[in-house]
């Protein structure tokens, strides 16, 4: 047996130990929590262990993971880390062709994967993917009449088998290779730049960040965490393995995406990690719900979310506010903060975090105002998630906040941000060159990303990505994504695309939110059968340049990036969609390919056309693809002229 | 890796379930039924098809006893079946859905679904006033059955809803569920895909395919969407004004000139 | 004949007289249930209210004086005037005619589509309003009803009978009253007019087709609440008749808005759709619970008119579940 | 607004199907209760007593049993007068032929005699529906109180016609007769109206419950999935009238000691109960409590209201009485046809919705 504290599976065994019959997993299936102790899941594991010995998979092996998250998927990452194979959980909602790269990059000799959907999938691209041994299944329906000679299901995996002596001696020994460098988990990056790469983590790195993680916050036992974003994805890993192994809280998968709401109600996690997509669409929805309140209600809210503004934030990071304000707000925790915490399911947060993009001032203040303490932290892939984290008591909406231990962080001077700590990856696989380009040999890693270290907090701030902020024709800075994210803080733009490198001024191609313009036509009568049609109204364009103006006012206020504001834009005839591309699963635009998909669009806009006939591939959701065109208007924006005195 | 072709339905053998033996039954001078005899094998999905008044309802309702013929007989796993009453006939392990969805409106559809263990819950009205002990627990394990049967719907969702409230595709779904839960031996479906669109029709169909492979559930169903039965049917009766004129695979009958003439030549519903 | 006979065939007349009586009760019930499918509780009230309001008006009573004496401290009891019957009979009609407008307006349009269940629940609710109502407008006080129609014995009956018994026996002629003489008259007139209106008349032809498939006649454009307003009247009117002939019978009281009950087991032995049940089941239950009490009655403590009805209604229907003259029920699956 | 439910999950179909699946509710329906055991009893008196409590629970038991029988299992009654008035004689009967048995089980026994004379008046239920139904049950309305009013032996040939309840106590407790005190008749009520709405509850929320409400919904429809409906229907007789016979003799015994059958059992008791079920909500364990607590309260407070406060005639306030009890049922029922039950869930759900509309 290996070091205790080595491997993720010795960390199981451990939690098994210390916690026993403790809530390890729970998983909203048939109607209740159902729910696995430490020690059932860590029996579990060893068994499911067994039978992937039994399957002939070797050590170094990598083992595809593709489905939602469902706590016996979590469990096969385990067993696989266990006899020395290395987990590769994969994005489930990618199409099968999509799947081909990953798979046939790491010759992933076997995949757990959750249903039949999954199973046709790679049953459809079995020929691409000659490496692929076997797949086993977590459900079962639909596959009884399938082929069952290199099928397994995960249960008959997991069953007694005469052969276990045998199979375990093989176990403990293989147990015994692993320690704090063994490979863990191989993760493919959504590759907001051309092709994901695949990112190698090795034990150390999970389990040093998860630890630093831990130690920031005071995580323990009694923790609670909704797991729902995509298993692929670092933070996830992060947090259940990294965190959440270490902590022995307790890891809680929803029944489905459709009732991850109403599950994170029941749940109420005190752990929380959310996107800024998920609390800006939860903000809209708040929003519209409380329009179609009635007028008492609306007082009510409009009054107490005031009284928040002015003092919830202080409250929250335990700040001297006075006495009568203190009862406002407590009156206002009964009536509005308490009931919409309630509602959303956070009134039991006690760590929250978003990253990955910038979260709009407004939204993220809405938040902590009610109390929740929602905070901003920066992370990657190649970190293992933690690089820098906010602090209690020191939130700031522009910043990522400071270093978590063991972190170290510098600014070169082109303005990139690299940083050294023991979550740093191993190596992205295959590529040595990249890998080399990323991590120097003492082992800082550059994140490609522009920022800066604030002076007055000491906070880090990150502006852009390192390679997209350019220069104007003129010579100003052009910082895209800082305006792109400006604009989409409206709850009206879904997206926006920002391009400008070299020309004169800035155009945008926006895509509305189908959700809340959708919602304001209907409150000003304005008929539309679909996306494409709302999207070409001239009202809408009215309204989006409305906002755009008010970019751009904000954008003058700024010497520097005073260049960037946006002259012409037009809003897209098709919303931007991970099934073609134009952004990734995690929904970052793919600026490149967008930029030459839609060059006619471009061209018009710098032409000065008032209008331009387009013609689109699209992909449908069944694998299909077709081709829509439109005639797209296209709007200019007075530009407003740099003022000094607006500061 | 390779898919190996996937069976449609999962006939066993040729051992018959249910024997319908000349079969009359008569509405004062109407005669309804004229001696009509067909078999239904264990496993297989049979279909009773016809236009609208050829009696498929009523062969429906005097195979679960709704009505009783004036001649004939009904076997039943090899015996004979005496006159009964509907709910017998429940406890015998038919179990059937209606055409025109008659789900207890006032009750949610997870209740609605608990209904249909009815005839395997066994414990007396004491022990029900009482609750805590045998009968909280007989209501668990059925509720267990019960979830199953949701989760293989897909009907999670709705679980406690007031089934009143729910569109018609998923009042549908609930009834077969409540039927489902019955773990029949023989399952009855009157038009199970009356008045639905076609994607509800092909999920319908969906669902009556996969519980006849995963459960091995023989289903009877009666439709005139002749297009759906011949797709998911092993065998295919053909009735038209109360007697029978077609029987056999649904490719014997599409090729039979009785069938075309009566039937398929009329009409296109 | 022997005498024993003859007092069965008294008691048999004077039950069919009674029987006269419920069955115009019955009549209301079965007009309101035809064309909207609602089983009206309140029938009987309907019928104490109309005799109270025709008291009232016929004596010049002040309405509410009760109320406004307990709220004003006034004595104020009777107008100056008494009204002919003919008048006060047409102004009553007038009031049961607003009073079936005030039930369109504020019951029924707000209950459309609801279960029967619901709407009988709704007549009960009306009839412990009426009764309330009726009794604060007039008082709670027993009225002597007298619109003009002859009373007592009938003596020429009397001597006509009196003969018939056989030698020796001891037999003094048949009672019968006048007054229910004239109901059954009445009643007879009431049906074929209603006939002749349901035959004849456009609003008639109407409510028949209403009666007969809701949707379609809607569709042909009859205007349902105009149908209602219409049945309610003519219910109303119909209890109009009803508590005039029970008022003069037996004294303008709560008790008379029992006699709709009485009504019930009629209707069920009739069926609540047919105007022939309506009438043939009063008449057997008129007749028969007479007979009953006449029979059996002393031998276990009388009084069994209360409950001899409801008995005979039940035990028949246990045999005949669809009533008198209904189809037999085929359940359709 | 007052429902905070997040992390209020649940992992087992126990606690997912328990009667109160929201802790605050359930601390809620703790609190009533020991308000009930705890308060009420030291300061309750005999206005209290007579005017509110004792009758508040009493017609709650009627209403749990019409409830069980009409909001349940769909057949409408109008004889819980009659059925009442075979829980009272049946108690009288036992209290006056069995001095020595314990006035519990008196009432207990009186429930059974109740069950058993509802089932026999159930058995038409098998033939008759609806409407028809709930006429036929007049017949038992009508007969039984003849009955008792008539054969002497059922009053044991007292001059007066009258029943009296003698004295009997429970342990140390005077339950009965005039010197008991209000104290140990209303939780000797308490008693009664807690086990058999537990067991309403219990009944109702399982199989045999369901059953009922299959054959209220669509009789057909549950024949089919094996429910006998002659079992169904004369269980859901039984149990109701096993209900309303501990209510009736609770009524006789406790409440008011001396009845006069035509005057306590009448037809008018048969409404107050279907208006307390149809005002509370059928099909409805709350309701039924509700619907009770409404119908009691409401004249009390009228009475207050009319006669104390504006000095009117007790007639006069009678009438009001009638017009505002009729003017309710029918303003419930176009408002709410569900009744109160409903409108607290509505509220309810506007609560646990707060700030949302929806």
């Amino acid at each position: 047996m290996a070091n205790v504290m080595e491997t993720l599976p010795a960390l199981l065994e451990k939690n098994s130990k210390i916690y026993g019959n403790k809530p390890a997993f729970r998983e909203k299936a048939f109607g209740i929590w159902q729910t696995w102790s430490w020690k059932q899941v860590h029996e579990e594991v060893d068994r499911l262990s067994l039978g992937f010995l039994e399957l002939g998979i070797k050590e170094g092996d990598h083992v595809s993971i593709i489905g939602r998250n469902r706590p016996q998927l979590y469990w096969s990452i385990l067993a696989a880390q266990n006899v020395g194979a290395i987990p590769t959980p994969m994005y489930q909602d990618a199409v099968a062709q999509e799947m081909v790269f990953p798979l046939s990059h790491c010759s992933a000799k076997f995949a757990v994967v959750e249903d039949q959907e999954q199973v046709d999938k790679l049953i459809e691209i079995s020929d691409q993917i000659p490496d692929l041994k076997g797949i086993a299944y977590l459900d079962a329906r639909g596959l009884r009449n399938y082929d069952h000679k290199n099928l397994h299901s995960l249960k008959e995996l997991a069953a007694l088998n005469s052969k276990e002596e045998v199979l375990r001696t093989e176990l403990i020994k293989r147990q015994k290779n692993q320690n704090l460098d063994t490979k863990c988990v191989l993760l493919y990056t959504s590759g907001t730049t051309g092709r994901s790469k695949g990112v190698v983590l090795c034990n150390k790195n999970v389990l040093e960040s998860g630890k630093a993680g831990i130690e920031f916050d005071n995580i323990n036992q009694d923790f609670s965490l909704i797991c729902y974003l995509p298993m692929a994805w670092v933070g996830d890993f992060a947090f259940t393995m990294g965190l959440g192994l270490q902590s022995g809280m307790c890891l809680c998968c929803p029944e489905s995406a459709e009732t991850l709401h109403e599950d994170l109600r029941e749940i109420g996690p005190s752990y929380f990690f959310g996107p800024p997509r998920f609390f800006e669409a939860l903000l809209t929805s708040v929003n519209l719900k409380i329009d179609d309140a009635g007028s008492v209600k609306k007082f009510l809210y409009r009054y107490f979310m005031g009284v928040a503004k002015k003092n919830g934030e202080k409250i929250l990071e335990k700040k001297s506010v006075g006495l009568i304000n203190r009862v406002m707000y407590l009156l206002g925790d009964i009536f509005i903060y308490g009931p919409l915490k309630n509602r959303m399911g956070l009134s039991k947060t006690k760590v929250g975090y978003t990253a990955g993009e910038a979260i709009g001032p407004e939204i993220f203040r809405f938040y902590r105002s009610l109390g929740i303490n929602l905070k901003q932290l920066y992370g990657q892939t190649e970190a293992c998630v933690f690089v820098t984290c906010q602090p209690d008591g020191e939130v700031y909406s522009e910043t990522v906040g400071v270093p978590v231990p063991g972190v170290e962080l510098k600014v070169s001077d082109s303005g990139e941000v690299f940083y050294r700590s023991p979550g740093a990856f191993l190596e992205y696989f295959k590529d040595i060159a990249n890998t080399n380009k990323t991590k120097d040999k003492t082992g800082w890693v550059a994140t490609g990303d522009a920022g800066f270290i604030e002076e007055e907090t000491g906070h880090l701030r990150i502006i852009d990505r390192a390679k997209d902020v350019g220069k104007m024709k003129q010579g100003s800075l052009f910082a895209p994504k800082y305006v792109e994210n400006k604009l989409k803080f409206y709850p009206n733009i879904l997206e926006a695309v920002l391009f400008g490198a070299g020309k004169e001024y800035c155009v945008a191609l926006i895509n509305i939110d189908l959700t809340a313009v959708g919602n304001w036509a209907e409150k000003n009568n304005i008929s539309y059968a679909s996306y494409q049609e709302l999207a070409g109204n001239s009202e809408v364009y009215n309204m989006i340049s409305d906002h755009i103006r008010e970019v751009n006012e904000s954008l003058a206020a700024d010497k520097s990036l005073s260049g960037c504001q946006i002259k012409r834009f037009l809003v897209l005839h098709k919303e931007l969609d991970p099934d073609d591309g134009e952004i990734t699963r995690t929904r970052k635009v793919r600026r490149n390919l967008v930029s030459e998909k839609y060059s006619d669009l471009i061209l018009a806009l710098y032409k000065g056309a008032k209008e331009v006939f387009t013609e689109t591939e699209v992909t449908y959701e069944d694998g299909r693809k077709g081709k829509i065109s439109a005639t797209v208007k296209i709007q200019d924006i007075q530009e407003t002229v740099y003022q000094n005195e607006v500061a | 890796m390779s898919k190996a072709s996937i069976s449609i339905g999962g006939v066993t053998g040729k051992v018959p379930v249910m024997e319908i033996k000349n079969i009359v039954l008569r509405f004062g001078g109407v005669v309804a039924i004229q001696d009509i005899s067909f078999d239904i094998y264990e496993g297989e999905i049979r279909a009773i098809i016809g236009p609208n008044g050829a009696g498929k309802s009523s062969m429906l309702n005097v195979i679960n006893g709704f009505y009783h013929p004036q001649e004939g007989e009904v076997w039943f796993r090899g015996r004979k079946r005496a006159a009964m009453k509907p709910y017998q006939i429940a406890h015998q392990g038919i179990a059937r859905t209606f055409q025109n969805i008659a789900l207890f409106k006032g009750m949610s559809a997870l209740d609605n679904i608990m209904t249909g263990r009815f005839t395997h819950m066994k414990k007396g009205v004491f022990s029900q006033m009482i609750w805590k002990g045998s009968a909280e627990r007989e209501e668990y394990e059925n509720r267990e059955i019960v979830e199953r049967v949701i989760d293989f719907l897909e009907i999670q969702h709705i679980r406690k809803t007031p089934v009143g409230a729910l569109p018609y595709g998923l009042q549908k779904r609930v009834e077969l569920g409540r039927a489902l839960a019955a773990e029949p031996q023989l399952l009855l479906l009157d038009e199970p895909m009356a008045g639905m669109n076609v994607e509800e029709k092909e999920d319908m169909s969906r669902y009556i395919l996969d519980v006849n492979s995963e459960f091995g559930t023989t289903v009877a169903l009666i439709e005139h969407d002749m297009g759906v039965v011949m797709d998911i049917s092993d065998r295919v009766v053909v009735m038209d004004y109360g007697k029978k004129i077609g029987d056999g695979s649904p490719d014997e009958v599409r090729n039979d000139q009785a069938v075309i003439d009566a039937y398929l030549g009329v009409s296109d519903n | 004949m022997s005498a024993d006979f003859l007092y069965t065939i008294e008691v048999i007349l004077n039950g069919l007289m009674a029987g006269v009586l419920y069955a115009l009760v019955a009549l209301g019930f079965v007009l309101i249930f035809k064309a909207s499918g609602i089983f009206n509780y309140a029938q009987g009230v309907m019928a104490l209210f109309a005799a109270l309001t025709l008291v009232g008006l016929q004596e010049g009573r002040v309405p509410f004086a009760h109320l406004i004496n307990a709220t004003f401290g006034t004595h104020v009891h009777n107008f100056d005037w008494t009204l002919p019957a003919v008048a006060a009979i047409a102004l009553t009609v007038v009031v049961m005619v607003l009073f079936a407008i005030c039930v369109e307006k504020l019951i029924l349009k707000h209950l459309v589509n609801q279960e029967p269940i619901i709407l009988f629940m709704a007549t009960i609710g009306l009839a412990y309003f009426m009764e309330g109502f009726g009794d604060l407008m007039w008082g709670s006080d027993v009225k002597k009803l007298n619109v003009g129609i002859p009373q007592g014995g009938s003596l020429w009956f009397e001597d006509l009978t009196i003969g018939w018994a056989a030698e020796g026996e001891k037999f003094y002629g048949m009672y019968i009253d006048i007054l229910d003489v004239w109901a059954a008259v009445i009643a007879l007139v009431l049906v074929l007019v209603l006939t002749i209106f349901s035959q004849y008349t456009k609003s008639g032809r109407a409510l028949r087709a209403v009666a007969d498939d809701h949707q379609a006649a809607l569709s042909v454009g009859i205007s349902l609440r105009m149908i209602w307003v219409l049945v309610w009247s003519i219910s109303g009117f119909v209890a109009l008749v009803a508590g005039m002939m029970w008022g003069a019978k037996s004294g303008v009281q709560f008790s008379l808005s029992l006699i709709a009950l009485k009504a019930l087991p009629v209707l069920m032995l009739g069926g609540f759709t047919s105007i022939p049940g309506a009438i043939v089941g009063g008449l057997i239950i008129g007749a028969g619970e007479k007979l009953f009490e006449f029979f059996i009655g002393p031998l276990i403590g009388g009084a069994t008119e209360n409950w001899f009805a409801y008995v005979l209604a039940l035990l028949f229907l246990v045999f005949r579940p669809q009533g008198l003259f209904g189809e037999k029920i085929i359940e359709r699956v | 607004m007052l429902y905070r439910e997040v992390g209020e999950y649940k992992t087992s179909y126990a606690e997912d199907s328990q009667t109160f699946p929201i802790k605050f509710d359930r601390y809620r329906y703790f609190f009533v209760l020991l308000v009930g055991i705890l308060f009420v009893p030291f300061v309750i008196n005999d206005y209290w007593a007579g005017a509110v409590f004792l009758p508040f629970l009493i017609y709650a038991i009627a209403s749990l049993g019409l409830n069980i029988l009409t909001g349940y299992c769909g057949q409408v009654s109008l004889g819980t007068g009659g059925f009442m008035a075979v829980g009272a004689y049946a108690a009288y009967k036992l209290m006056t032929a069995f001095p020595d048995l314990n006035i519990f089980f008196v009432v207990i026994i009186s429930g059974f005699v109740t069950a058993a004379v509802g089932t026999m008046f159930g058995l038409p239920s098998l033939r008759i529906k609806g409407f028809y139904l709930a006429v036929a049950t007049l017949a038992a309305q009508f007969f039984l109180v003849w009955l008792f009013n008539k054969v002497g032996w059922f009053y044991n040939y007292s001059a007066s016609g009258q029943i009296t309840a003698p004295a009997r106590s429970l342990g140390d407790f005077l339950i009965t007769g005039p010197d008991a005190t209000p104290a140990a008749q209303y939780l000797f009520c308490f008693l009664f109206v807690f086990i058999l709405a537990w067991i309403a509850r219990n009944l109702t929320r399982g199989k045999i419950g369901r059953s009922w409400m299959a054959i209220r919904d669509m009789d057909i429809a549950a024949e089919i999935i094996g429910v006998n409906p002659l079992i169904a229907k004369l269980s859901a007789f039984a149990i109701s009238s096993f209900y309303v016979g501990v209510a009736g003799a609770l009524f006789f015994t406790v409440y008011l000691g001396a009845v006069e059958v035509t005057e306590a059992f009448n037809i008018q008791k048969s409404f107050i109960v279907l208006f307390m079920i149809i005002i509370g909500g059928l099909g409805s364990i709350f309701g039924s409590f509700a619907g009770a607590a409404f119908m009691v309260l409401m004249p009390v407070v009228l009475k207050n209201l009319l006669v104390t406060q504006l000095g009117w005639a007790t007639d006069i306030a009678a009438h009001f009485e009638f017009i505002i009890i009729g003017g309710l049922i029918v303003f419930f029922l176009i408002v709410e046809p569900h009744g109160l039950a409903q409108l607290w869930n509505l509220l309810k759900q506007k609560l646990r919705l707060w700030p949302f509309p929806y």
